[in-house]
């Protein structure tokens, strides 16, 4: 059961050291910056920020090779940046753009880029699991020693998906990693309030599968846990669960103030454990210099203020378009004979034409 | 908002009229209790439930985990049991992972089981779309429901029916579906304070009477309808006649008929997709009904049928917006653009 | 964790064990007559039979109190008749006659008696799994120390509603105990190759429930946990996992031969330790004579032909009362205005009518 | 019945030719599996797999634990990935357990992601009932996926069809419902040998012409229509054209308005229930396409509407048999009880 280890990531080179902080730097920034355009109806819907889970994600998407696949729920901004995705295209898929990554068709809930193996932003709880099972059964048949990364809250373990997919896992030995985000609540509900078993890691044995809790706030934990579990699930094809604690400053969305299901204390003592602050320590315990940490805040702040000027410059999908995506190219010709009587306008459907006007 | 007047009538918003059936119903009955994600401490995605638990407890206002299918069938067994469970889903979209228990388990109690048990619960969640919640939280699952022999659906279009029909579920002796809606929840009205007051099931309401044509909807589509009535007396002097289904199973065919004898022309409307959905047997009934009635072909008018997208500008394109409804009842009437 | 221990029954009375000997006969050859009348045509749809599991069934069903519940799958002639619903009802039920426990709208599969705490005979796998957790809520609901007991295969341990049942059974404190027949296959599929965790009461550990495997075969085995589990569950407000391994002779339903995915071999290697025997062993060491023994089998013979007899005189369900039962009285008000267009002649669907014609 | 001549046709049942279309995939194409409860070492709870896995192995032909969510997921994902899964449920009223991966996953992805990831899946399951399967397995929810944009639908009610349309569906890049049907699986007809052989999605068939007036079906019920057909020409001289609508989204309503143009009488039969169900769209499209061609309403004919009951003669009188198709042609045609 106990997974075999791979050489740890934890004495990471300082430059590596560095590069991430910048991207935890500029995930929050980024959050920060959101919520502000969305108080300025820039942005709409549904809007999950993590602050305060920098570490996890950044140190999830570490261990992430190159080829390795993603999965991730709704709450998925910093995933997408830590993988690569531009914060331009980010920015543009929140204001329901053109050049956003799914053209602005999904919105904060569902970013994606296959190019970088990131397959959604999901918005149904749990509902990514058995697709990310998918990812790995076809990873398997395709004779690829790569893995999935799987991110779900602490809210999604009660949900059956996530017992039938753990078990399709194990039972075929698919390479995935389900990374439980322990951020303490889901939506107002605190994990023991709805798991019978708190120790939400522990549910991997009903598996027969490796499970086991890190400190999701330290990056250095996080890295080597999360790559040590890929390894693992690359070479020898056995899924595991990676239950990463950490927690959320914000609401649950920026429609929620969160404070009716916990205190303000409470907030403010985890604020003390920052994840940023903590890496911060690291980077000046090395010898990086406070000016140079101000400068990746500066750095971080243009990036985010040129992604959003980008984002305010790319076009608003066209009207004629509203179908486009929606079925293959060739559709339309399947389609063609449903129009007489139409309900609904469907001679204005049309799948196959580009993203123009 | 708590009433303590129970006589007459109080302004006050959708979810203040559900709070407010709640409430009575809780007080009036021992075995009624509300069941959900997040009803109790968190008071509700929306709010429906805020106070509830302070007052009833944590028994009575039980916080659920994430697990739809898990609680929608907790409260089939306890219905089962005598016990009036309200059963909240945060939203439509998520009925999907608890299908099973609706349709093959609540629904088929009483046929099945010979009538030896039956099932009194009532499944409450909003159905709705335009708040660019995009595809997987935009939809109306309406006509699957009603379709399904067993259930009972309702769909209330403002405070006072919200009130009446949500007690009038909670009182039925069979499964029920209130399908409330997101862009209501805020809409006011005059509500009833009479705790007896309920809304029948199976009556449609017409709360705006007209010569020319009839709208039929339901659920935020009889608050668009209505505004499109108005909207189209004062600027084209065209009478629209508004039929409110208000339940969707039974449905009311007859108040339906009553009016397109009247008008001999007719636009459905509905929140969702109109293919197979809800205005099509709308549209069949009328057809067969109505056959000597008609003076021109029912018209249907819905969502464009896509997945909803996220960007505003296209939401709204997709969406039963009351430009596209207006242009439905001229063009109808024969006063669209190209008429004489 | 561990249960606490009630007094157990293995110390039966000569004459208790008797009577659930005869019941174990009764139920095997009732399903033996229940397989010749399904091949002579008077029964149809689905049958599942059981024969092979009666020392479970009928211990599990020893252990219910009286006023304890009772909901299981599809494969439950052998309960119902051990809970008492009588041999006539039953028969009835499978010929779809009117004096059918579910008056001929259930057959084989929907079996129920609420006088009896049976609330069904329910055909979706782990579809009464949430049912059977409601049933307990309303039990703790209303004060009551009652139990219910939930019979499930041991493939219906694969499906979403068992996390969810179980996690909130063990959440919420509900008197539910869950008893995994484990038969060796769902249908064809071997546990090995269904489940991750094959040692199936392994599983209520991921909610922190007890879990517990017994030889289902043996008689006093099979009462003394059952008995020992829904003594937790009444008194201590405590759900639990009981899993009982025995074996299925026949085919998965009267369908299926049963031959494709095990040998002939296995099944005669079972059938050396076949429950039954083991109970007239134990009855003849106890000094009963095997006239005796033979005047049960006879009496069971009796039994039976005498409800096929009495199906047989039961009459079919009036075509006119399609829709009884569907709704509540008063129901057919609600309905009175969806008469015009109809579609389906809503005229003739009345539920408020009696049965007869 | 495996074929090596690959011209002509050759006479086999609905289910030989399903067979026959997963095999030729298969071998044409490496990325095609296929995935379900069953469908291995039992060899398909229908036999439809019987033998598969001998040829292909169990990476090819897996057996699934009970979990259809999970593995209707994982087909989605696999496809997302590029292979091309053929997912079998047992049958339709097992899907109400995975309907979320249905509708709110598989269904969504071409269009929330902007086009940017595809999900070439198939998920082939029989409908149906008349086997005294009792409410909770003799379902037919075809309209609610047919209403489900970003899905496509296909109810192929003949051998040749059964092959041709599961081999458009594994080749369309699309998710692909193919709904199969119990009581046609034993039914035989000539199947084309070629491997190439496709019916295309979106193109109904008018398997019998006639004159008076039209049937409109689908799956079991278009076997209904045609005896019916037969026996109404032979009984009482009555021309009956067929419409077989083999895809209900796309939805060929131009082969249907052309026959209705023809003919001006239609009855639409589902084996479903009607309200809210395929009838009612067929309905409501005809009527609009069709106003001025209409010489008398349009009828529906499907399953009575209660969960269908287990006793035999309960089962019979609540399915839309051929003696009440019969009675609505003849009602529509002013032939019924009580006219000249
Ligand atoms: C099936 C389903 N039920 C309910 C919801 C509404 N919902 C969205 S997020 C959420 C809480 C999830 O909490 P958790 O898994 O802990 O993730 P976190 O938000 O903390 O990242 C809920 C209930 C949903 N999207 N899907
Ligand atoms: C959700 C669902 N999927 C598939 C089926 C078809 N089915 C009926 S019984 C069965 C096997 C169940 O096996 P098990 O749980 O071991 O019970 P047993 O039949 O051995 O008593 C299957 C797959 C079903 N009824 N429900
Ligand atoms: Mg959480
Ligand atoms: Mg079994």
């Amino acid at each position: 059961m106990a997974a075999t280890a791979t050489p740890t990531s934890s004495a990471l080179d300082p430059a590596v050291r560095r590069d991430l902080y910048e991207t935890m730097v500029l995930s929050r920034v980024f959050e920060t910056e959101a919520e502000r355009q969305y108080k300025a109806a820039r942005i709409g819907g549904y809007c999950h920020l993590s602050s305060g889970q920098e570490a996890m994600t950044v140190g999830a998407m570490h261990a992430l090779a190159e080829d390795d696949l993603l999965v991730t729920g709704y709450r998925s901004h910093g995933f997408a940046l830590a993988r690569g995705v531009s914060p331009e295209a980010v920015m543009a898929e929140l204001f329901g753009r053109v050049d956003g990554c799914a053209h602005g068709r999904g919105g904060s809930m569902h970013l994606l880029d296959p190019s970088r193996g990131y397959y959604g932003g999901w918005g149904i709880v749990a509902g990514q699991l058995p697709i990310a099972t998918g990812l790995a059964l076809a990873l398997r048949r395709q004779g690829k020693d790569q893995a999935v990364l799987c991110e779900l809250g602490d809210g999604a373990v009660n949900m059956g998906a996530w017992h039938e997919s753990l078990n399709l896992a194990a039972l075929w030995d698919l390479p995935v990693v389900f990374l439980v985000v322990n951020n303490r609540y889901g939506m107002g509900t605190a994990v023991e309030r709805a798991s019978a078993e708190p120790d939400l890691y522990k549910r991997a044995a009903a598996y027969r599968m490796h499970g086991e809790r890190v400190d999701g706030d330290d990056l250095d934990t996080m890295i080597e846990a999360a790559d040590r579990l890929l390894g693992v699930a690359r070479t020898e094809h056995r899924p595991a669960v990676l239950e990463a604690v950490t927690y959320r400053y914000r609401g649950h969305s920026v429609a929620d103030a969160g404070l009716a299901y916990r205190t303000k204390d409470e907030i403010a003592e985890h604020r003390e454990r920052d994840p940023i602050s903590l890496e911060a320590k690291k980077l000046r315990d090395a010898g990086v210099s406070q000016e140079e940490l101000e400068a990746i805040d500066t750095a971080a702040d243009d990036r985010v203020a040129a992604a959003v000027q980008a984002a305010l410059d790319s076009d608003e999908p066209s009207t004629d378009r509203l179908a486009y995506g929606m079925h293959a190219l060739g559709s339309d010709e399947q389609f063609a004979r449903m129009r007489p009587g139409s309900a609904f306008g469907e001679e204005a459907l049309t799948f196959d034409a580009g993203l123009g006007a | 908002m708590a009433a303590t007047d129970t006589t007459g009538t109080q302004v006050m918003n959708y979810r203040e009229a559900l709070r407010l059936a709640l409430r009575e119903e809780m007080e009036r009955d021992e075995r009624v209790f509300l069941m959900g994600e997040e009803v109790g401490v968190f008071e509700g995605a929306y709010k429906v439930s805020a106070g509830l638990m302070d007052q009833f407890g944590e028994d009575r206002v039980r916080d659920t985990p994430i697990s739809e299918e898990g609680f929608v069938g907790a409260g089939v067994g306890a219905a089962m049991l005598g016990e009036r469970p309200v059963v909240e889903i945060m939203t439509l979209n998520f009925l999907l992972v608890a299908m099973d228990q609706v349709i093959n388990h609540a629904a088929k109690i009483g046929a099945m089981f010979g009538g030896e048990v039956r099932c009194p619960m009532v499944i409450r969640t909003p159905n709705g779309a335009g708040n660019q919640l995009t595809a997987q939280h935009s939809q109306s699952f309406d006509g699957w429901f009603a379709g399904t022999p067993g259930l009972k659906v309702v769909t209330p279009a403002n405070p006072a029916d919200a009130k009446g029909l949500l007690k009038a579920a909670i009182r039925d002796e069979d499964p029920v579906l209130v399908i409330e809606n997101l862009p209501i929840y805020k809409e006011k009205g005059e509500v009833p304070l009479d705790p007896d007051f309920v809304t029948p099931i199976g009556l449609a309401a017409v709360p705006r009477e007209g010569t020319d044509i009839t709208i039929v909807s339901h659920s935020f589509a009889t608050v668009r309808a209505l505004r499109v009535a108005d909207k189209l007396a004062e600027e084209r002097d065209v009478s629209v006649e508004v039929v409110d289904l208000r339940s969707l199973r039974p449905l009311d065919v007859e108040t339906i008929a009553q009016s397109v004898a009247k008008t001999n022309r007719v636009v459905c409307v509905e929140e969702g997709w109109p293919s197979y959905g809800v205005t099509a047997e709308i549209a069949a009934r009328i057809g067969k009904a109505c056959f000597d009635d008609l003076d021109a072909p029912v018209e249907r008018v819905g969502m464009a049928e896509v997945p909803l997208p996220y960007a505003k500008g296209l939401e709204l394109a997709a969406m039963p917006n009351e430009d596209r409804i207006a242009a439905a009842v001229l063009a109808t009437l024969g006063m669209g653009p190209g008429a004489a």
